[in-house]
Formats: C-alpha cells, structure tokens, sequence
C-alpha cells in the first residue's frame, strides 16, 4: 500500500518538503509509521505539538493509514 | 411582492464560503448573507496588527489546508446556522496579508440580534480552532521579506 | 515604522458620528476605525425588514432630532471607548431606506475579540435606548407611499 | 419668556406642526404648561406615552421651562 503525505506551516520547514508518497507493506498505525519511517523523523520529537488529519478529517495516532489515505500533519491552528 | 427566501439552501453554502488571496470586502461579504428576512447582521473581521511579540510586522503570509478548510468550514456553518436560524458567511484571505487588512471575515445574518450576535462570536471561536489555516511567517519591518 | 495610533482622540469622534440620507457602506465604516493596533473589529448593521406586523413594505421613513442625537452617541461612544479601550462610530441612515438596506451601522474596533464585540453590542443596545430617532412611517407594498 | 416647541413622529402628527414658539409669563413646570396651554391639548391623553427633553437633555414632566428653552415632545425612540 502506499499513503500520500502532506506537510503545513512549520511542518512543511521540518520536513523540508510539502508533500510525499510513503510505501509500507500492510495498514500501519500513524505512531508506528512514525516510529519506523525514517524520513518521518523530524516530526518524532515534536509528536505532542503535532496535529494529524487522514482524508481530511481530525485524527490521533492510533488511526491506521491505509492504502490511498490521504495524511497530514500539521502544527496547531493559527488562523484568524 | 412577499419573497420568503428559504433559510440556507444547502446547495448555496459553497459561495459563502471563501479562501482567497483578494483583499476582502465587507460590503460583498454583507451581499452574500443579507435577505429582506433578516434584519440584523453582525460581521467580525480580524485584522492584521502592526506588532507581533513586540515585533514591527509589515505582513503575514497565511497558508491553509483548502480541501479541509472548507469542509470544517461547512460543519461549523451547518451546526451554527440549524442552533441559531442565521445565515452565514466564513472567509479567510490567503498568501501575504499586509498590516491593517482584513485577514478573517465572518458575517452572520439573523431575524434579531442576539442570534446574529451569538451566531457571529460561535462561529469565530470554532473556525479558529478547527479550520486548518496558519500564519505561516511574520514578514518583520526593517529587514523586508525574511 | 512603527506607527503607534492614539487611542481615540477626542477630536476626531464627530467623524465616526454620522446621520445621513446616503445609503451607508461597511467597507466606509471599517475605514473610519481600522488601525494597526486593533486586531479585531465588530460590526453590526441593522437591515429594514420586509415584513412589519405581518404587512409587506418596500421601506420605512426614518426621523431624527438630529442635535440631540448625536450628543447622545456621543455620550454613549465615550462611555464604552472609556470601558473596553475601542475605537468606535455610530451611523444611522435618515429619510426614506428600502427593504433590505442597512438603516443602522455600529462598528467596534479593540485589540482582541472580547472587547470588540462587546462594545459592539452594547452601543448598539444603548443607542437603541437612548438616540432620539423614529421610524415615522412604513411604506407599505402595493399601496405605494401611503 | 417664550420658548421653542419641537414636536417628532407621531407628536408631529398629533400636534399637525412640527414646532411652534409658546409664550407664558414665568417659567413653569411642564406638567403645568400641558395643562393650561390650550394648543398642546392633543399632547395631554399621551403623557404617560410622551418622551420630554429640554435643550436636548431627557427630561421629566417636572422639568420648568425657562425662557430661551427648547422643549421637545417625543414618541418612544424606534431607531435602529
């Protein structure tokens, strides 16, 4: 399966990127695909700031990524 | 001559529902929710301050999540229009906002005041902590485009 | 460039007082108010209904006791910009406004929500009370100017 | 001692005349002049309904009117 990712705001500086396809073999938990992803890694040490969609909708990271999602991370929201 | 405009057609929410880098106007914003029904309309519009942390800014850029924006938007319309029979408009300027301009624009339409009034002060403090919009870099006096 | 605004002087409130036969624009009274130190503006327009007891109308003619008017919006902008630290203007629309035009404008800047909407709605509820203006005639439909 | 009448909305159409100069020898309380002034009759069955300001200031019917005033007679205020 493979999942596309999107980078917002300070996210987006972390990463270095706004967006990215990850493969992996099988449905994955959003912690664990974090915790074994190596390019995910600068998004590790900021887990509890983070703020996570899948297809456009709220998430924790206890949701699982399945094949086609659509996954964001994002820092909290700051409009207005 | 008695139009009785139905309340919020669904199908008409989408055109009061905007994410833009143009400046934004109060009068059109006014033009999207009033009808000869409603006689109260509060707006609130956030603007963009001159200092931050302290900080001369010039501007800000502002970046959304647009697909899901627009989709929290619409939730937080529906919830706010069925509680309180108002119409309402939500719109968000995009890109680089200078000192001073509208950077946020809600406009509620009602019957009577208090509904336009509570309607309004809801629906601002829901988009700004649901809707997936950010300041993306403050654009500092002095030293231009950082 | 940090250009720091006095906080309402004194002076210039009879600029945000206006009682006129002209049809009144938001985008006009957001800029009799707009500053870079205020982040947040509230506005509330008042709209003729098209209904008035149940009868259809094209319009009401409003009156004012003009001199005595604006010494009472005075009094009341100077008590809530003294309360909330807002900047504000108070705008009624005289003589004949149709159905669906806006007949009454408040517009409230602060440096935060709160205190912009509520001296929003207070100047608007007081005004309401204490401005010596009247709706002297509903124009009703089909009947013409009665 | 004269002063000027203002008379507003339905006062006006009660009164057919939107102001007037009244005349009366000493300043005297409103209540009194509605009383004893023959052309503010209409005004007389709506006191408890009527609004009164001198020289744009409210004012109740116990005001006294002086010389050079202006009085004004008021429906309840429906701006707005």
């Amino acid at each position: 399966m493979s999942a596309k990712f999107l980078f917002f705001a300070q996210c987006a500086d972390w990463m270095g990127r706004k967006d990215m396809e990850i493969s992996c073999p099988n449905p994955i938990k959003i912690k664990e695909l974090l915790k074994k992803t190596e390019i995910l890694s600068p998004l590790v040490n900021k887990k509890d700031f983070l703020k996570v969609a899948v297809n456009q909708t709220m998430a924790d990271l206890e949701k699982e990524v399945c094949d086609g999602d659509e996954v964001a991370f994002m820092p909290p929201f700051s409009g207005g | 001559m008695e139009m009785k405009l139905p309340l919020c057609p669904l199908s008409a929410v989408d055109e009061r529902i905007n994410l833009t880098e143009q400046a934004l106007s109060l009068d059109s914003a006014f033009s999207l929710i009033r009808s000869p029904d409603y006689g109260a309309v509060v707006l609130f519009a956030g603007t963009v301050r001159s200092l931050e942390d302290g900080k001369p800014i010039h501007g800000i850029i502002y970046e959304a999540y647009t697909e899901m924006a627009v989709k929290e938007i619409k939730k937080i319309i529906a919830a706010a229009e069925a509680r309180w029979q108002v119409k309402l408009s939500v719109q968000h300027r995009l890109g680089y906002v200078p000192t001073g301009e509208i950077s946020f624009l809600v406009s509620a339409a009602g019957k009577h005041r208090p509904e336009a009034f509570e309607a309004c002060r809801f629906t601002v403090d829901e988009a700004k902590e649901k809707v997936p919009i950010w300041k993306a870099q403050y654009l500092q006096e002095k030293q231009g485009v950082e």
